[in-house]
């Protein structure tokens, strides 16, 4: 039983259950090709009849969404970092004539092309790291795992989805997921999420993000080949020198026992908003029903002392 | 490009992942720079100083594709000897007529060519000057304004003959040393003076692109249309042409110009136009000045050598498929019928008709002016000054709706009771709603079914057009006036279908293919003829319906077919894919590479053989001469690849058709906050100008308007954002309009990330947020910086989410050859929303008497240096 | 140790969402149902021992604890018209299940007990079914901090160890208090000693809690959650400290059982309220899975020596949050 | 009700039973999640399309049900897109069935402050008239220099860029018989 709660688990279906399953499914997102265009936000609301989210100019770069919700299902991040500071040396007013600041002492050298999957841009070079997140479709979901009423599941291809039909909209699903994923429609009670289009998947069809995606940015298939594909991509991007590449979720050996939908980013994971360590709450159920017992004894305990020596 | 259309995007990540560099050319760093492998930021409208210094890069250095060069293009032509170029004349070529502000192009010729024709040519405005027909020296001006240059969307204009050559580019008057002579000053130092490019970026490309072309590799340059919204856009897009034809980058796979145009069919309605200078197929309207009969209007054409040489069976063709019957050899055809034009009658030039009270009906189909359209103040007067307006579209558009929410109604400058404009909103069928084919981009035509009825009132334009013909018809059927002759004469007849009665469209997409004598659908426009025998509705359309197949609708699946995917849908002309391809192969005939293979002669089948239709004679072979004095396809020689151009070559020189010069030059838009660091003479100089009060320009190097502000799209929206900012999903990921400006502008404004703002021109302000990010770049000219301010101009005061129109900041000042606006202005940027009410005009005529602009000579605040 | 807070984030914003449970709904409820559990407990210590009233009193505190605490829950369901999909499945890895299946028995057990002790009636299953409410009463009073530490929220999930100790200690104190203030003095020693010796359970877990989790502490100590938590801590002392001294006045009585009762309240939503303040930081998430990743690649470069120590020492767990000890 | 059917519907006794123990996959898995199907699959028909934004012309597939569009995705077959769909493309459904979409013709009378409803065949048939009366009244035999000109300046048209090839066709010839030169489009803009 232990290990069906954490660490590595190859055939999550069967372990959830299902005899004959087909292989499990997820996505592979390479942030390195995304181009920000949130076809996959859109798709993904036609398909699944999402409601809008809010019209909130947010400022944070052209992310309007802001975050995966009950409402917003596929979120594209945008992240500007300037890999070159430009900002104290362009001559601002008041430093003497225009365009004579400390800029005088040279422009920075822009950083080579493609080397750390920075572009080099006038003076400087720049980053704007674009990643559509979506649900990770976990080995070990918290969030499976803590539903009451079994409304969130496991289904045969090996993801993680909410039954409308039986969502009583408790809650517990939305502290519990790791990477903040999860959440209750207010207007509606229950909790939404991701379903990898599980109505698509039962006829062979791609989920609408992965379908609308003009880059294939976003990838769907049998998670072992994705697995692979991920490797060989990261491969590739090591050779051509940006080191900056990583894998995210990949690793079946992770907190949460690898995620369906995995990444290869090209900064830390908090800097797209995801834990850089994200593990699953209950790979501690054991610990934490050890304590709640030993604190019931205890809670026993006091009330035999309560009535010492007063025995009728 | 990958802002503008991801989807197209896709095939460039996937030439990056097999290696391919991408170089991104924009002043502010996009989605597409993001992605690439050296985003260069230039300053708006300076293009051509970048593209020339990438010309100068490669002729003084030798650098040319010389073996395409020689035989492909015009480079060994001779000029003649009158020619002075810019060089010369400081910023002017020779022919300019300073008066009337336009070029006479006689001087401009290959040498020893006659002079231009006398009239009737399809390119009445470039080559008749005033040693023309014209009775006197105002017809020219009127012919130069009526956007002739546009009618070469289908190939060059008419030159006589061919021109004495230089084989060995030696000939000081030779094309190829004029080109040189022309960029020698566009060196890297000048670039960073103008674009503010650094030397070391501008080599970067300068390498990048070179190393990359040849027999081994090709280049391509894509670009969206923002590229024509210049005063100079055409000749930016020449001189991208100009450095792909020395590189040998055109007709080749992987090679060429791709023009990434905004809206669905937008090819289409070019093709088969909605234009005023233009009938279908590229064919010219008539010039009162020059076309009052048949003869006259092709015999500029007639007997020409190339494709055009043919224009007499594709006007005839045309009117008979307008006029049926009743167009007969004997009254010309019915050409009498076509209206005539005597200037400008374009879209900039209607409106101040209209504000003029000389226009007084106007339909709006499909279209927002109210925000899409650059001044919008003057296209809102324009419309309140109508008898009656009838707008077209799926939504409640701010062009519908002006007389009640239009900012002029806020400023009191317009007052509802006081419009008398009678307005009919009537709501359009969607693209699923109606059967119908779009051109794409790519010049592909592609079918559409029809999925459902559309709702309610709701029609398709086809029907509605169909039905008011019909009912102005019926209405004239009795009259006997000369004037509707026209109308009652149409061949105006379509099959129906469907509970809605609506025209078929596949009855009308095959007159637009023509049919031959025995009224079977044409395969072909070398089956047109000048006897009335066919008919054709758009002759570069013919073979759209051949074998009485719509073969735009054709869907055999791509993993069915090879790349070409020639099966898909059709590409005029006859399911050409890549243009020009006889390029694509050597002059003997084999390909330039393996590894480039496209198109080649086939000695043995003795055809040219490839996955291609051949964009050539299918059966003439690489060595054919053509007999002296051969006219038409006939005079077409087997190395003579361009075979819409009379001399069959590419034009690295234009004698003819560009109206503001025979080489690109740069000059500064109509509002800079410079001096042209190359020439004296500060914009173009046969520029077009629109002289209204409403239009008042702000003074270049002005402290009042210290920045630059160009106007763009974002992804997530589309155009005047009546099909995006109208839904949730699209408006949710853009919600607001805002501006984008560099922490170095910030500071120095004292604005703040997320903050409102107020941007100024001499039009007016409006406002919005402000986005403080490093994707706008500070450029460094020389000793000076350059900011942009920059500006998605989705928005107005309708739909989910409203806000000020940017376009009512942009000026109209239109290129000279196809009356495009130049969208680049200066402003002022200033933290806080805007003043409301008539304090608003009271602002911004402050800012005008600061900056020393006066209304009521719109002229007088513009330099000319 | 309190690390230091340099991490890089999404625009500040969050990465695990705030638990959409309300307020005042679910801390009530944990309050509640903490009380009614262990008031149980008290009610079969009093059967046992003879203690009429106090059985009498505790029996009706316990079946209404438990009816209002339900009547909580149920309000803070989206679709409260599905809470009986509660009982459709059995999950031990879901404490919401578990403990659904230990309200439910409980609170039916709880109010057959104290309908049997008000009408005189059925004495026997009455009795029999007080029993089965103590038995689920305590059990009811501690998974409730499972409930909270099997979460991603880092300072609930970090405190899995110790919170069922709070939460045990603070149960009895209500249980404790709430017939402290119900009953007169003489009536009532068993609920006042119970009501002492949660508070030392409560207080000396509520020490090591934020002893343990350094900063993950920091929501328990600062700000409203962490006035909440002082307030609590400090009103449960004393009313330990006078409770013990004062045990023959029925005002006094009273008055320490009211304040047990609001310390035990607060301790609920302090608790509550400090798992919504780590959760909207996403300094507390991020940091310690930092420093846990930081610790795991020292780890993998020093050897195997640490984990192993690790696994002896949290037995269950077998990869150990050292970042966090 | 039956044991069997008890079992069936209580998935407690199902993870009692079955493989799944824990509850987390088959035994809770509910009769709606057993019989779901894509919308599509349930289609009266599919119609192939061409989206209607910008000028890449990707390939769309429009789903039809009960006369209605119930989905437009991608179309896969398309060697211009390969059923790939930009934001605005993928939003498709949207702009067809939007409820801010006017279906019916609305009129402002001059000098008038509000919509008022019409008629569509009145409507019709007062632009029809309108255009008669316009077109007579600038009608232009000859300019001022006396060149022949046989047109109207009264009546202007912007648009077609977003309409269909067939469209443009009929507007310019219809136009073009009314004379009626002043005729553009997006294309000029």
């Amino acid at each position: 039983m232990t290990h069906s709660l954490h660490g590595r688990l190859d055939d999550v279906t069967g372990d959830a259950g299902y005899a004959d399953h087909p292989k499990r499914k997820g996505f592979f997102t390479d942030t390195s090709v995304c181009i920000g265009c949130k076809a996959c936000e859109v798709a993904c609301k036609e398909w699944n009849q999402v409601p809008d989210d809010g019209f909130e100019l947010t400022g944070m770069s052209y992310d309007n969404t802001q975050a995966l919700g009950a409402s917003t299902w596929r979120h594209v991040a945008f992240v500007e970092k300037p890999v070159h500071p430009t900002t104290a040396d362009l001559g601002l007013p008041g430093m003497g004539p225009p365009g004579f600041g400390t800029h005088e002492s040279g422009l920075p050298q822009a950083a080579p092309a493609g080397e750390d999957q920075a572009t080099a841009s006038g003076d400087g070079a720049l980053r704007w790291l674009m990643s559509s997140d979506v649900c990770k479709h976990c080995t070990h979901a918290a969030c499976l795992d803590v539903c009451p009423t079994g409304s969130l599941f496991r289904t045969e291809f090996g993801t993680v989805v909410v039954q409308p039909d039986i969502c009583n909209g408790c809650g517990y699903c939305v502290p519990a997921c790791p990477y903040g994923v999860i959440d209750l429609r207010k207007e509606d009670g229950r909790a939404f999420k991701c379903t990898l289009c599980y109505d698509r998947l039962k006829e062979g069809q791609t989920p609408a993000c992965a379908q609308a995606c003009p880059t294939e940015s976003i990838q769907f298939g049998d998670v072992d080949e994705l697995r692979q594909r991920a490797d060989a991509r990261l491969a590739e991007l090591h050779d051509r020198g940006v080191d900056v590449a990583r894998l995210y979720g990949r690793d079946p050996e992770d907190g949460v026992g690898g995620d369906g939908a995995f990444f290869l980013l090209l900064d830390e994971p908090e800097v797209y908003g995801l834990p850089p360590d994200p593990v699953v709450t209950t790979r501690d159920i054991g610990s934490i029903w050890k304590h709640v017992g030993a604190a019931a004894a205890t809670l026993v305990g006091i009330g035999v002392v309560s009535f010492a020596g007063r025995r009728r | 490009m990958a802002e503008a259309h991801p989807v197209g995007f896709q095939w460039v990540m996937e030439a990056k992942r097999r290696g391919a560099t991408i170089i991104h050319v924009d002043p502010r760093f996009t989605r597409t720079s993001a992605v690439a492998d050296l985003h260069v930021p230039i300053r708006a409208g300076s293009d051509i100083a970048f593209l020339g210094g990438l010309v100068n890069h490669v002729l003084s250095n030798d650098l040319d594709f010389r073996e395409y060069v020689v035989p492909y293009t015009n480079a060994a032509a001779i000029i003649d000897e009158r020619f002075l170029d810019t060089e010369d004349l400081d910023g002017f070529f020779s022919g300019f007529d300073t008066e009337r502000g336009h070029y006479d192009p006689e001087s401009w010729q290959y040498d020893g060519t006659e002079a231009a024709p006398a009239a009737g040519q399809r390119d009445p405005a470039q080559d008749t000057g005033p040693h023309g027909s014209s009775p006197d020296g105002g017809d020219s001006k009127d012919l130069h304004e009526s956007a002739a240059s546009e009618s070469h969307g289908s190939g060059g204009p008419p030159v006589e003959g061919k021109p004495p050559r230089d084989e060995t580019l030696q000939h000081p008057r030779c094309v190829y040393q004029i080109l040189k002579r022309h960029f020698a000053r566009y060196t890297p130092e000048m670039v960073q003076e103008v674009c503010g490019i650094a030397p070391e970026q501008f080599r970067q490309v300068a390498d990048a692109l070179t190393h990359n072309s040849g027999r081994e590799r090709t280049t391509a340059f894509c670009y969206a249309v923002g590229w024509t919204h210049h005063s100079v856009g055409s000749q930016m897009i020449r001189t991208a042409s100009i450095l792909q034809t020395l590189l040998g980058n055109i007709g080749r796979p992987g090679g060429g110009i791709m023009a990434l145009r905004g809206h669905a069919s937008i090819q289409g309605s070019t093709d088969i136009p909605t234009l005023f200078n233009i009938l279908p197929g590229y064919l010219p309207m008539p010039h009162a000045a020059q076309h009052q009969d048949l003869d006259s209007y092709v015999e500029g054409d007639a007997g020409k050598t190339g494709f055009w040489g043919n224009m007499r069976a594709y006007a005839v063709s045309l009117l008979k498929s307008y006029w049926g019957d009743a167009a007969t050899a004997g009254n010309d055809f019915c050409f009498d019928y076509l209206p005539r034009l005597t200037g400008d009658h374009s879209t900039y030039n209607t409106v101040k008709g209209q504000i003029e009270g000389r226009s007084k009906g106007y339909f709006l189909v499909g279209e927002n002016p109210a925000v899409g359209s650059a001044n919008g103040k003057m296209q809102r007067l324009g419309m309140a000054n109508l008898d009656w307006l009838v707008v077209r579209d799926l939504q409640m558009i701010e062009s519908a709706t002006f007389w009640k929410d239009g900012p002029e109604i806020a400023t009191g400058e317009l007052v509802t009771e006081e419009i008398g404009t009678e307005v009919f909103f009537m709501p359009a069928a969607s693209h699923v709603e109606k059967a119908g084919s779009f051109t794409q981009t790519q010049r592909m035509l592609q079918w559409r079914d029809k999925a459902v009825e559309p709702p309610g009132d709701a029609r398709s334009e086809l029907q509605f057009y169909y039905e008011l013909g019909q009912r102005i018809r019926e209405k004239l059927k009795d009259s006997t006036d000369e004037m509707d002759r026209p109308l009652l004469d149409l061949t105006w007849d379509y099959p129906t279908e469907g509970p809605l009665h609506e025209p078929d469209g596949h009855a009308v997409l095959r007159e637009i293919n023509g049919t031959g004598p025995d009224g079977r659908a044409l395969s072909a426009y070398t089956q047109l003829e000048d006897d009335g025998s066919t008919s054709c509705g758009c002759w570069i359309y013919c073979g759209v319906y051949a074998d009485e197949v719509n073969q735009a609708r054709r869907r055999k699946p791509h993993w069915e077919q090879d790349y070409v995917a020639s099966e898909w849908g059709w590409v005029w002309p006859a399911n050409r894919r890549i243009l020009y391809n006889r390029a694509s192969a050597a002059p003997d005939g084999t390909p330039w590479s393996e590894r480039k293979r496209y198109m080649w002669w086939d000695a043995e089948q003795h055809t040219w053989a490839g996955s291609d239709v051949v964009d050539f004679i299918a059966d003439r072979p690489p060595d054919h001469v053509p007999d002296e004095g051969a006219t038409g396809p006939d005079a077409i020689g087997g190395q003579d690849p361009f075979i819409m151009q009379t001399d069959g070559k590419a034009w690295l020189y234009a004698p003819l058709g560009v109206a503001d010069g025979p080489l690109p030059t740069h000059y500064e838009p109509p509002e800079s906050p410079i001096h042209n660091p190359l020439y004296r003479q500060q914009n173009n100089p046969s520029r077009r100008k629109l002289d209204h009060p409403a239009n008042p320009i702000n003074p270049s190097y002005s402290e009042v308007f210290p920045y630059v502000f160009t106007t763009y799209r974002l992804t997530e929206h589309h155009t005047a954002g009546a099909m995006s900012r109208t839904l949730p999903y699209l408006t949710e990921l853009q919600p607001e309009p805002f501006c984008e400006v560099s922490r170095r502008l910030a500071e120095e404004r004292g604005l703040t990330h997320g903050d409102w703002v107020t941007i100024v021109t001499a039009r007016t302000a409006i406002e919005a947020r402000v986005l403080v990010t490093d994707r706008m770049r500070s450029l460094r000219l020389g000793d000076r910086f350059v900011e942009h301010v920059g500006l998605p101009y989705h928005w107005g005061p309708n739909g989910l989410t409203t806000g000020d129109s940017p376009n009512d900041l942009v000026n109209v000042t239109m290129d000279p050859n196809v009356y495009i606006q130049d969208k680049v202005g200066t402003c002022d940027i200033r933290p806080g929303r805007r003043p409301r009410g008539p304090a608003l005009t009271s602002y911004v005529e402050d800012y005008r008497r600061r900056a020393g602009v006066d209304t009521a000579d719109p002229t007088n605040g513009r330099t000319e240096g | 140790m309190v690390p230091q807070a340099d991490f890089e984030s999404y625009y500040g914003q969050q990465i695990i969402k705030t638990p959409t449970w309300k307020t005042p709904d679910v801390p009530l409820y944990l309050f509640l149902g903490g009380m009614a559990g262990a008031s149980a407990v008290l009610a079969e210590g009093a059967a046992l021992t003879g203690n009429r009233t106090l059985e009498r009193t505790t029996r009706l505190v316990a079946a209404s604890g438990a009816g209002l605490g339900t009547v909580f829950l149920v309000h803070d369901l989206g679709r409260p018209m599905r809470f009986l999909n509660m009982l459709r499945v059995f999950k031990v890895t879901s404490p919401l299940s578990v403990g659904s299946f230990i309200l439910a028995p409980f609170a039916s057990l709880a109010s057959a007990a104290a309908a049997s002790q008000v009408t005189g009636r059925l004495p026997r299953l009455g009795r029999l079914a007080g029993v089965g409410a103590a038995v689920f009463g305590p059990p009811l009073v501690t998974y409730t901090a499972a409930l909270l530490g099997n979460t991603a929220v880092p300072a609930w999930h970090e405190a899995h160890r110790e919170l069922p100790f709070v939460f045990a200690g603070s149960g009895a104190c209500a249980a404790g208090g709430m017939a402290m203030l119900l009953i007169p003095a003489a009536g009532n020693p068993p609920a006042r000693q119970m009501a002492i010796a949660g508070a030392g359970v409560e207080l000396v877990a509520t020490e090591l809690l934020k002893r343990r989790l350094g900063m993950l502490a920091e929501p328990y100590e600062q700000g409203r959650s962490g006035r909440l938590m002082k307030t609590a801590t400090r009103i449960t002392a004393t009313a330990a400290v006078i409770s013990t001294i004062g045990r023959r006045s029925r005002a006094v009585s009273a008055g320490c059982g009211a304040a047990y009762l609001v310390a035990s309240a607060m301790t609920r939503f302090g608790v509550f309220e400090a798992g919504l303040a780590s959760a909207r930081d996403p300094k507390y998430t991020v940091v310690p899975q930092r420093e846990r990743l930081a610790a795991r690649r020292a780890g993998t470069a020093a050897g195997e020596a640490h984990d192993h120590a690790s696994h002896e020492q949290t037995g269950l767990d077998q990869v150990t949050e050292t970042a966090a000890t | 009700m039956g044991a069997k059917a008890f079992i069936e519907l209580w998935p407690v006794l199902r993870q009692l039973r079955g493989a799944d123990k824990l509850g987390r996959g088959s035994a809770v898995m509910s009769s709606r999640s057993e019989h779901l199907r894509p919308r599509t699959t349930t289609a009266d028909r599919v119609v192939d399309s061409v989206c209607p934004f910008c000028a890449v012309g990707c390939g769309q597939k429009v789903f039809v049900k009960d006369e209605k569009v119930t989905q437009i995705e991608g179309n896969p077959a398309s060697p211009i897109s390969r059923g790939r769909l930009c934001p605005k493309g993928s939003a498709s459904t949207q702009l067809v069935t939007s409820p801010t979409r006017e279906t019916k013709v609305r009129y402002r009378r001059p000098h008038g402050t509000e919509w008022e409803d019409l008629d569509l065949d009145t409507a019709m048939d007062m632009i029809a008239d309108r255009v008669i009366k316009t077109r007579r009244e600038f009608w232009e035999w000859e300019d001022d220099e006396g060149r022949r000109t046989r047109r109207t300046l009264g009546i202007a048209s912007l648009g077609g860029a977003t309409l269909d090839n067939e469209e443009n066709y009929l507007m310019k010839k219809l136009y073009t018989a009314m004379g009626a030169i002043q005729i553009e489009n997006q294309a000029r803009i």
